[in-house]
């Protein structure tokens, strides 16, 4: 086995969840290069589309930005932005959406707008973006985070995005057809919601990983399934090409600035 | 009907003290000349609305010209956050703004909606986010067919838009290429509007029937500018320079650095600056 | 998934008594070999969805495929009425059928919802109209923000849509240019999608990013049939044959007449004759 | 003068009410005739678009249908059929739309689509196509029809589009914005609202036409303005570039009929 890193895990994990026919609306940072592991290996045929219009990219190199040139070059069609979300996302096109959280409840709730009051901010965080609908509007998402007390916690101070509400039927209740999160990707552990309950519940802990680590990590008290797995060690085709794909993307993206 | 003319004559005929303003562009294009001309003509009491606020926003605000900020994401794309428009809400330097914060898509639909003449934009959205409670311009309509709630939101209906674009034709046409992202709309929401080009060429006669062209007649004025949206790019012109979106993380973080470096790099130059800043890209 | 089949098995398979169907193509691009097929297969009770009926559904309704026709333009362009279409209205011959009518810009809005994913399409419509007091589909909505009165109609959701298009890749990704019409929203409004096509090709390397291409995932059968848009035209391959039109408006002036044409040139033929009909053109 | 029909009079009559700076909506028949022989004459710069999505065209010669291959041949740009209808009718950017009518009325309300009661009709005609939000989202209205008792009538079967209603400030009682029908082109005359009543009063006769032709083919008393002028015949020019028009047009789409 060669050695790896959590966070290198935790996208090679989230790769494995993905198959040769989803269509994924790619977030930057670690989706897309999860989206991008399933494509250069087990997934050839996957779609990944970025917001900024882009549909059936297959870049060489990692955007650095959602709307990097080379997306559109490599896309199957670049559309308008309006478009993108009304035909495609709002359309009900899209079988997975990536999203990650700056606070994250355990009913997959997700708060990337502030930290404090919503009126005068602690930290005034980016917002929401896509993630609003994308929450609601693709088949299910999956959620990538590493696993911090200040992420992961009680109660998140502002409703960017809607997991599973209060849990158990609340997306029902509010005519989400929709599943919502069915997946938390972290750098220890692989979590889905329980079925009744709705709760992220941890069904597979990453190689080395204890129960005590997951714990000390979430700020909320962690269930585990019956029967946790050990969820397998990257392959050495996963971590090289995961690897070749950042040692790709720095050297595209370390060029010199303009003047 | 298109007037050519300089950047400096297109800004000043073009932009007010209180308008609310579009500088549009998906990371492709964004108008970053135009907006540096707004900043060295002193403009105040903006409205700035753009999905993602980024760099070119960051200026602005930091040096003062928006009243209200209309937007879906504060970021700096792939590098972290706004450090300027942060100063600006959290401790109000160099002045309070007010914002107003949508998602994406909707912001995305109230371009569209503007576009198209409405009055707001109908879209399912916003459920069970929290921005509905925080934003009055979000309500809902119902559908009279299935009786199911919608999201509204007002369209956007900029005083004046500016966009950067591949070309333009002698007789003012505008060609946008790639990630057009709300460009059209953009333009086509606002009473006036500005489109800087990286050339001007005699006619468009070879190109595909289905590219987005905007005719003439949609555009107030044109002003070429090599090298206009540094450091974003133009498809087909110059690659993004992502190394300056990585040292803005730097400048941004420290007022006086900001200061110093605006007007070093703004105040003190003209838009032809942008030619030579993509040379090496 | 596109699959790759005979026009006969993708009609076959996707096109069910009494579904509700669009067939479209404005004036460019009209699936003439597709529903010619419909009508061999003796598919009956369908809802037809098409701005402009045009000689296509005239041929479907005169052989009684048609329970229902939603339509805006009941005419054959440029040359005058529908005379099977009438005779259906005006006389129940072969049958009676439903009409539901609306205007262009309520079919293109009802197309574009559809493809949205949304309930209802809202616009600007039919103010001082009569259509809303005759058609119980048109109803309005208030705008939250401005208190204006908006029409809203439902969307078009067919159960299958029929498009032809100029290149299908191996992939099954196909390209749609020149006039795009309301093909894109219909084919993405439908449940299944069948597109006919004059050519497959290896690949779409060489085209344009912004060009209309919808992506393999999203359509449900290819069938190539060149010159499957005859007598309508298919840019960059034959012309439309205005012949053909001018010279439908006798057939169809005649029930025998029309029907010993249906029968000779369309219930005993198969698909491959459109090819030979463009030659000459 | 050179001899001249009423066909043609009424055709280029309605070309020189429009002006380089027109951006007009163009419907088959007479006013895709009228709006290219402007564009040959007086208003070279005229934007033209068709409903097909084609805009800003310069067709050689007279498409037989609005979505004709020559009209995005010659296009600056082709969009979609539901982007034409909501940016660029709804939009407001249309500055004269053109209408014909089977039926019309003295306040410019028309009808093309029923002859007798709808749900029983005498005659079904094709209907409003584009019309119904035409007539209300151009900035104003141009009609053409040849004059006949049974189409200039008291009263319209059906109101396909919307003129002037009942007349006077119905428009505006409704909400409507725009200026509607402003000017009526017959085969005989001129015909302009009254500033007040909305009443369609010839303004302008045709040469040779007497005011007993203009009443005896129309369905409704009419009225005359004050100082009736008589329409300038058409020029040399214009009649000459209106039937070389209809000589190329009529050699285009005489072509061969496929096999």
């Amino acid at each position: 086995m060669m050695p790896f890193t959590p966070t290198e895990m935790m996208t090679i994990a989230a790769s494995r969840a993905l198959s040769n026919d989803d269509v994924c609306f790619v977030g930057i940072g670690a989706p897309s290069a999860a989206c991008n592991v399933a494509r250069l290996t087990h997934a050839p045929d996957i779609t990944l589309i970025y917001e900024s219009g882009t549909i059936g990219t297959a870049p060489e190199v990692l955007p650095l930005s959602i709307g990097d040139g080379e997306l559109c070059e490599t896309a199957v069609t670049t559309v308008s932005v309006p478009e993108m979300f009304r035909y495609w996302l709002q359309g009900g096109r899209i079988s997975v959406g990536f999203l990650g959280a700056a606070q994250l409840d355990r009913f997959g709730n997700i708060n990337t707008t502030v930290i404090g009051p919503y009126d005068k901010p602690k930290v005034r965080l980016p917002g929401g973006g896509g993630a609003p609908e994308i929450a609601t509007s693709c088949k299910e998402i999956f959620i990538t985070m590493k696993q911090a007390t200040r992420g992961m916690v009680e109660t998140i101070d502002f409703f960017t995005s809607f997991g599973h509400g209060e849990g158990g039927d609340h997306r029902q209740r509010l005519g989400i057809t929709t599943k919502g999160p069915t997946l938390l990707i972290t750098d220890l552990a692989l979590w889905r919601p329980d079925p009744q309950t709705k709760e992220f519940t941890v069904v597979s802990m990453h190689p080395g990983v204890t129960r005590e680590n997951v714990q000390d990590t979430c700020g909320w008290k962690v269930r585990f399934a019956d029967g946790v797995e050990e969820t397998p060690a990257p392959t050495e085709l996963e971590l090289t090409t995961l690897r070749d794909l950042q040692a790709r993307t720095q050297r595209a993206h370390g060029g010199k600035k303009g003047n | 009907m298109a007037k050519f003319q300089s950047l400096k004559d297109a800004v000043a005929e073009n932009l007010r003290d209180g308008d609310t303003v579009a500088f549009e562009g998906f990371t492709h294009l964004i108008p970053h000349a135009a907006a540096h001309e707004a900043i060295r003509q002193g403009r105040r009491d903006l409205t700035l609305i753009r999905m993602t606020p980024d760099i070119i926003y960051d200026q602005m605000i930091g040096m003062g010209l928006a009243k209200t900020v209309i937007f879906s994401y504060a970021g700096n794309p792939g590098v972290g956050l706004l450090r300027r428009m942060r100063d600006a809400i959290e401790n109000e330097w160099p002045r309070a703004i007010e914002t107003v914060e949508h998602s994406h898509a909707a912001m995305a639909n109230a371009y569209e909606a503007g576009a198209a003449g409405l009055p707001c934009a109908v879209f399912r959205g916003y459920r069970g986010a929290g921005l509905k409670d925080v934003n009055p311009a979000i309500k809902s309509v119902t559908c009279p067919f299935t009786g199911e709630e919608l999201a509204a939101v007002p369209a956007h209906r900029p005083d004046v838009s500016f966009i950067h674009a591949q070309k333009a034709n002698r007789r003012g046409d505008v060609l946008v290429e790639g990630i057009v992202g709300v460009q059209k709309e953009a333009l086509l929401a606002a009473k006036r509007a500005v489109v800087t080009v990286e050339e001007i060429v005699e006619d468009f006669d070879d190109l595909h029937p289905n590219l987005c062209v905007l005719p003439h007649w949609t555009v107030t004025a044109i002003a070429h500018v090599p090298g206009g949206a540094h450091p974003s790019y133009t498809h087909g012109y110059y690659p993004r320079d992502n190394a300056a979106y990585l040292e803005w993380d730097k400048i941004s973080a420290d007022r006086d650095l900001f200061t110093t470096w605006m007007k070093a790099n703004v105040l003190d130059v003209s838009p032809e600056v942008f030619a030579s800043r993509v040379e090496a890209l």
